[in-house]
């Protein structure tokens, strides 16, 4: 048996004498006893906290974590950075844990702001003019983001640079299969040739960087889509964005991304948080999907915020919503922001020159192996690929043995690519580690 | 004495950050905090090489300056973040009886256990060899969630309910798909929750609106004449969205299987039935569950919640990959992907983190506790209701269960005051709102889910609030109501406005 | 329908749980929402033999029932602690200018560092060799508050900055001892905090007031006139409460010196000088430092802090014992009790945990930064201070350190509105108040000390609001000030009655 | 240099300016140069919150924790106990952990009224009519105990058991010295022989339970120092009071103990909290230390919590006061406050039958041992002593070799007992660990 149920044995039966009923069971006697349950749930008694703890933590040393455990260079869309205590404080305050949307403005400014907030940073990463509450992750924002560029040119056609992230692309093809036609555009020495004719297409969505850490000309593509009637939408890193130029000022008409790397830990993927930003006309009133929140004022004329153009949404628009989307990751949302706000801009250009001097540093001791070679001639940020003598799964094996998580092999997603192996490089990782790692990688590739 | 520093007054160039006391006072934008060149970060000494940013990026892909952020101290910013929790009602601040939502108590002890390095430091992609507490913590939550719907087989990735309707649509699609029939149409009821029919619209299909009939359960007469070879299926909430039982629900469920359709299972109402009815029992295929709602995943002001979805047997091949499973020949977890599954739902494992939080709330309240979570649920429900039977009209008036949904149509008609108005007079009173103007059917709609963690005395203390209210606005006309809510941080606010002037980020002044 | 069952609504039987928006409401004595048989607690299975209390406890020493504790859940616990807080400011709300008290704000890392279960999972009795990291830690902690002070050796045990006076007492009693020297005596500054004479009292003294001069430092010559060789020592803050330095250090660590005496140093006020000045440079031989002040360790509503008292090398061999020292040969950590110990402050090693706290924002700041918080510090105060050189009197006008004294006599005078009352109605302008009354020689003292983390822009906003206050006073000859604070969960609370009902403790009512 | 400080320099440059300085060491021109110190501190620079945060974790590594490392029967009065994960969470509210000593009581009403929660229950658990709102920990406690009663009876001469923490007794020394006059009182088979003369007491002090876990006859130490004039002080144990009868209805005249159980992780030994309780009349409006909340109105006749009677305290009276103690232990009372309330009566009682039953099964394990005793005959309640074959730092060493803190050498404290181990059982030990621990004994004690 639980224990956060308050009722006393007395209480109850005051509440049941007051109903009329003489036991609980009673107040489940209309429904037909086809359907009821006998004998309860096949699932063990309740436990204390002591013990539930005890079952966690077995578990999680059950795990060789990451971070933490492993000295890590696993990227892929995921990465270890770190985390400011200031930021897991605030975030974990109980008023934003335990609150629901913000339906009822009045009790819920906190919440409110703190999404207005995260709105105007979100956009200004991007260089776009508006940024949405949040989506569930990266890759349902890249699906919002093909919805939105079909809604608004009323075409059914997607080009999707197979240097996306993998299972963004596989997240993508569930979801819209039912309404959307994709088309992959290949990579060539770590980007996107697009095909010189994109025909009737809705969208055109490009990673930058994409998933080898390759940089794309995101101009480019933009002009391409652009040219042929399409959006360009850009799965943008926001870490990235300190350093690279915003695809808004690229041309991207919708931006999105993965929210993690901002005041959130790995957590073996979520939740994380699928960043979205659009132009504001003519896209933002009918078809940005998800919440949105607003300046507005109160009764007596004070700044307030609230939820806005809920008439996109399914409450209001049910079937012909924008989306279907209802809880969302607030509370990852306004992690990002408390961190965001805790770098400023000079701390996360520092953060991005910190990922790019590790990564640029790996890179150059990784090369000099025997063997070992870039996996492409293009421009990378903190996230590279290399080509290995031996299997990457092999390389990866070894190197584990020594205490590094070396990267994510690339095999199972890019098989024409040989023995691929990505590696990430954020400011967590010191240059003794990285000398260290390379020692084990010259081993580990013989 | 020389004048004031401009630097120190100017707008824009770092405001003061105090507060009165859970201030009524604007709270700065965080913006307006910034003060150029002010910094709080710091980073771990790497040795690295210093290269700058031009060496690092060539210039055709290097921005000229970074994004535009705020530039405030650590103590600004916990100062800033601080005010605006004070300004803002939470459940660990007192009752919500939020209808539909589920605002029950989030045990401490899941944040605990959502937060173990063992957990949190673990990289999605890593192998599985690697991962293996967090396989078998999925497993057995699958396993688990299984047993409490009464379903074969599980998803965990999702990350929250109206995904996981979509999900379940999906399978419906390959299910039907596999049998080689074309199907064009859901059924939903018209009481069902919006995210009904925009996943329905999402999946290719299009909605079907049942009626519900006097008694506010699905029409059966409606819905036979509804059901034929075009209905891929049928979602349905069970308790709906009225808080009641759809007593019918094994005719219902007849009619829809015998028309070759698929019946889907909204679980946000799963909280009323825990122990007591499963959904794989009253013959439902599909079931997605609200972990966030049922299994005290914290709201966390909108999310992230959780919403896995069980299948029937059948349903099994299709279910999107990966999925944790248990090789019997190495006594290993490995991932599989069912032979015809639709595909990754989530860029990973689902919402795991939250996953972990509902993991460890039903292995606290086990099998006998979340019955009896139930049963509190509906018992809370159904005495609050009984307590406002002078006080409201109950158009539906079946027995309810962990919710109900009153209409304030009577006071509107005697007063002018509106379930809105009454809703912010209530926040004086101490209590979040109930749910407003939903499900859609009820006039001037107020829909009350006390849920099981409030104690007799906190239901009741609801109880003389409402009477409170609305005997106030029969007596004043609806003065303290139309003013209402006065003890927030902020007062009424203008929604119109926010919608004509569409200020949607912060703009230096 | 039948009544509403007593149960529910008999005062103490449960109260209700839920609170308006940080309410203004009375908020229940937990007691108040106790329910007889309601429990929210749970314990580990341990499988051990279930004797019961009979079984276990003869008769003659066992109770008949447990002591009466509320009974409520662990959601109405959870709310009203929560609520609780949402009565209360804090340093991380706002601004905290309380002179003498360094309401810095607290670095989250430090509650990181202080919570590592490598630190709070070790019992102090625990053998030294299972112990090397703290010991360690110690150590080092010993070893950089001795650079900063610069003084030779230290003891981590007292609790606080009352008890560092204690122990320093004591050591100068023992170290008199030593010489073979009675004396009866101790100096102190009429501007002195009272924990100084208080401590004086109990380490077996006498106190004898030494005058302040019309600058507000030590009167030399009437110091000239007290020193005797019955004087066991000076005691003074430096820079003193009224946030002055002693110019004349020099000359009053000579006279005291000369005349026999030791010099103690009450390092209250050590933020102003880190990295300037060090007390034993100045000729001290005692120091306290409190480390809630100086070193961030948050206050938490008054406590816990830690007042670890440094001394010149003469006074090294009798300092509480056990102290942390490495052992040159093993190169381990040991325990060692200086040869003519006092003997211990406290009950195990001092409050370690805040020890860690203090040590982990003494490695972020490093050298160079400590030194940039004192500059800090006193900029803000000096600046904060010739802002409102036309808005209070100033009787000590020597150039302030990081806190300043303003009296509020003109105010007082002019209006009849006190200190007392501009500090109440400065609450409404969302800042904390300052320290009222003290020291003691200043009439209607306002004690300022903004302190080095509020920003240029928080500062200039303090005294625009002290402006506005005093302005607002001279007009409306108090009216708003005397009827505030009009913001605060409760308004101005009787201070007399409390005296007179002494209600120390909840009984039913 | 560290990151706190926000002042850029363009604001250091204008705020100088205003005072018409040129530079912040200007601030410091009126200071002799005698005493500057030039070049700044010998310290090193400051570092990065993740470089702090690695050398923490590295100190915390280098300790063998008792909890979480070994499996402890550790107490001599620091217990390991289950702390209830909200608990910690509410205690560690920030406007909790960042506020001052509530002297502004409109703005302190949180804090305020938490303290005046943990009075009623502190005074219910010893049965005493008032609490303080704490002192620094057990040890000052006690000799704010002597203090008072020196204070009440205006003698000098305090009697104190030999069964009281030999810590504690030392700090009774150590404070004291200068003004009271100590004796001590021997143990006879595990409790405290008493003189028959008692002299000109002032107090007498005893422990219940006592150092060595035995139950003292608090009734008859009470009757004894009343029929001297004395007070008695009853250093007592308040997980105990969970079973045993409240030392108030005993006869003590103040009650003192250390609250770490309730809240408090172990923690290296502190920051712990002093327990402090007395009658209400004669003793509370001039003797008793500390803080101390009373109930009152505010203005608006709303009930209302203020700090009350400091005239007794160091910052009116000052060299008179009754105490000098300033700043406590609000937040460790707090927390303390909090756990009790999640125990609630029933759940104070359950703890201490716990730990009892715990207690009772290994020592009913270990005595079995060839050549293990008990200490002595005395009742004990879940901490009892045994005499060990061989020196019990022998058998502690050993035990420690197979994951156990096997309890506290008494040797350094009490000779007299010979090979002597201290140990406690508290409801974190399974049957299974006492099981594991007995076989591990068993070998050590050869
Ligand atoms: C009945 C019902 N169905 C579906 C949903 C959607 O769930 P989610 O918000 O998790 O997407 C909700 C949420 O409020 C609901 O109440
Ligand atoms: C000048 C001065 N001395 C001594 C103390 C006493 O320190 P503590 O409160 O740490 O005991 C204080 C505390 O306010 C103080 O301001």
């Amino acid at each position: 048996m639980g224990h956060y149920v308050p009722h006393t044995e007395a209480e109850l039966a005051a509440m049941l004498g007051f109903l009329g009923l003489e036991s609980l069971d009673d107040l489940y006697a209309h429904i037909p006893d086809a359907v009821r349950l006998a004998g309860g749930l096949d699932v063990a008694p309740g436990a204390s906290e002591s013990d539930v703890l005890a079952r966690i933590d077995a578990l999680g040393a059950a795990n060789q974590p990451a971070a933490g455990g492993f000295v890590s260079f696993a990227g892929f869309g995921a990465y270890e950075h770190e985390l400011p205590a200031a930021v897991r404080a605030l975030t974990f305050r109980s008023e934003f844990v335990t609150s629901y949307t913000p339906y009822q403005a009045e009790l819920s400014q906190g919440v409110l702001q703190a999404l207005f907030e995260y709105q105007t940073m979100i956009s200004s990463l991007f260089g776009l003019d508006v940024a949405n509450a949040s989506l569930y992750d990266g890759a349902s924002a890249a699906v919002e983001g093909l919805n939105l560029a079909a809604a608004a040119t009323r075409r059914k056609v997607a080009w999707v640079s197979a240097a996306v992230h993998p299972n963004v692309r596989e997240v993508i093809r569930t979801l819209t299969a039912p309404r959307l036609e994709l088309r992959e555009a290949p990579i060539v020495d770590g980007v996107t040739r697009w095909p010189d004719d994109l025909g009737d297409a809705a969208a055109v969505l490009v990673a930058y960087p994409n998933v080898l850490g390759c940089l794309e000309d995101v101009a480019d593509a933009a002009r391409r889509a652009h040219d042929a009637g399409a959006l360009l939408v850009a799965y943008a890193d926001p870490v990235a964005a300190g350093l690279l130029r915003s695809v808004g000022s690229l041309g991207a008409d919708v931006a999105v991304g993965e929210g993690q790397p901002f005041g959130t830990p790995l957590g073996f993927g979520g939740p994380y948080v699928g960043l979205f930003a659009t132009r504001q006309a003519p896209y933002v009133r009918r078809w940005l999907p998800g919440r949105l929140v607003g300046e507005t004022l109160d009764a007596d004329e004070r700044r307030a915020y609230v939820l806005t153009l809920s008439t996109r949404e399914q409450h209001i628009r049910r079937a012909d919503a924008s989306s279907n989307v209802c809880t969302n990751q607030t509370l990852i949302a306004i992690a990002a922001a408390i961190h965001l706000a805790w770098l400023g801009s000079s701390g996360l250009r520092e953060l991005a020159v910190r990922c790019a001097r590790g990564a640029r540093y790996a890179r150059e001791q990784l090369v000099r192996i025997p063997g070992v070679e870039p996996l492409a001639d293009t421009p990378t940020l903190y996230e590279f690929g290399l080509r290995t003598p031996v299997p990457a799964a092999t390389v990866l094996e070894r190197l584990a043995e020594e205490g590094y998580l070396g990267g994510v092999d690339l095999a199972p997603h890019y098989p024409e690519l040989g023995n691929a192996l990505l590696l990430a490089v954020t400011e967590t990782r010191t240059k003794a580690e990285v000398d260290g790692f390379a020692a084990a990688f010259e081993k580990a590739v013989r | 004495m020389s004048s004031v520093p401009e630097l120190l007054t100017t707008p824009n160039a770092g405001r003061a950050s105090s507060a009165a006391v859970i201030g009524r006072d604007r709270e700065p934008v965080v913006f307006e905090l910034s003060s150029p060149g002010r910094r709080g970060w710091s980073f771990r000494a790497t040795g690295m090489p210093e290269w700058d940013a031009a060496e690092l990026v060539a210039d055709a892909h290097r921005n000229d300056a970074p994004p535009v952020l705020p530039e405030v101290s650590e103590r600004d910013l916990v100062a800033h973040f601080t005010r605006l929790t004070s300004r803002n009602y939470s459940v660990d601040l007192g009752a919500y009886p939020l209808g539909s939502c589920t605002m029950k108590y989030n045990p401490k002890l899941c944040d605990v256990a959502s937060s173990v390095p063992g957990l949190t430091g673990v990289h999605p992609a890593q192998p599985a060899e690697q991962t293996q507490g967090w396989l078998r913590l999925l497993a057995e939550l699958e396993d688990v969630l299984c047993r409490v719907t009464g379903m074969t087989a599980a998803t965990l990735q999702p990350a929250a309910g109206a995904q996981g309707e979509l999900t379940g649509l999906l399978l419906m699609r390959a299910w039907h798909a596999a049998q080689g029939s074309v199907r064009t149409k859901v059924l939903i009821p018209d009481s069902a929750h919006g995210t009904n029919p925009a996943s329905v619209t999402l999946a290719g299909y299009q909605t079907v609106e049942v009626p519900s009939d006097a008694r506010g359960l699905v029409d059966l007469d409606a819905l036979r004449e509804l059901v034929d070879d075009e209905i891929a299926g049928l979602m349905l909430t069970n308790p709906n969205t009225l808080g009641l039982f759809e007593t019918d629900i094994v005719e219902i469920a007849r009619l829809v299987h015998d028309a070759g359709g698929l019946l889907y299972y909204d679980g946000a109402n799963l909280n009323a039935i825990l122990g007591e009815v499963r959904p794989g029992d009253m013959g439902f295929d599909i079931v997605h569950m609200n972990l966030h709602k049922t299994f005290a995943v914290p709201h966390g002001g909108g999310g992230p919640g959780a919403g896995p979805v069980a299948v029937a047997a059948r349903l099994e091949e299709f279910l999107p990959g990966p999925r944790p499973a248990l090789d019997a020949a190495t006594n290993r977890y490995v991932w599989t992907t069912p032979p015809r599954s639709i595909g990754r739902i989530h860029g990973w494992h689902g919402n795991a983190l939250a996953l972990a939080r509902a993991y460890s709330y039903i292995l606290a309240n086990g099998g006998d506790g979340l019955q009896r979570v139930a049963e509190a649920a509906v018992l809370n429900a159904r005495y609050l209701k009984e307590r406002l039977r002078d006080v409201f009209d109950f158009p539906y008036d079946e027995p309810c269960m962990h919710e109900f949904v009153g209409s304030a149509a009577n006071v509107k008609k005697a007063t002018g005051v509106k379930a809105l108005d009454l809703a912010k007079r209530l926040i004086e009173e101490g209590f979040h709102p109930p749910t407003m103007y939903f499900p859609l059917i009820v006039d001037e709609a107020l829909m009350v889910e006390p849920t099981e963690t409030e104690s007799p005395q906190t239901v009741e203390a609801m109880a003389q609030a409402f009477e409170r209210v609305v005997a106030e606005a029969r007596a004043d006309g609806g003065a303290a109501a139309h003013a209402a809510p006065r003890t927030t941080p902020v007062s009424r606010v203008d929604e119109v406005l926010a919608a004509k002037q569409l200020r949607l980020r912060w703009t230096p002044e």
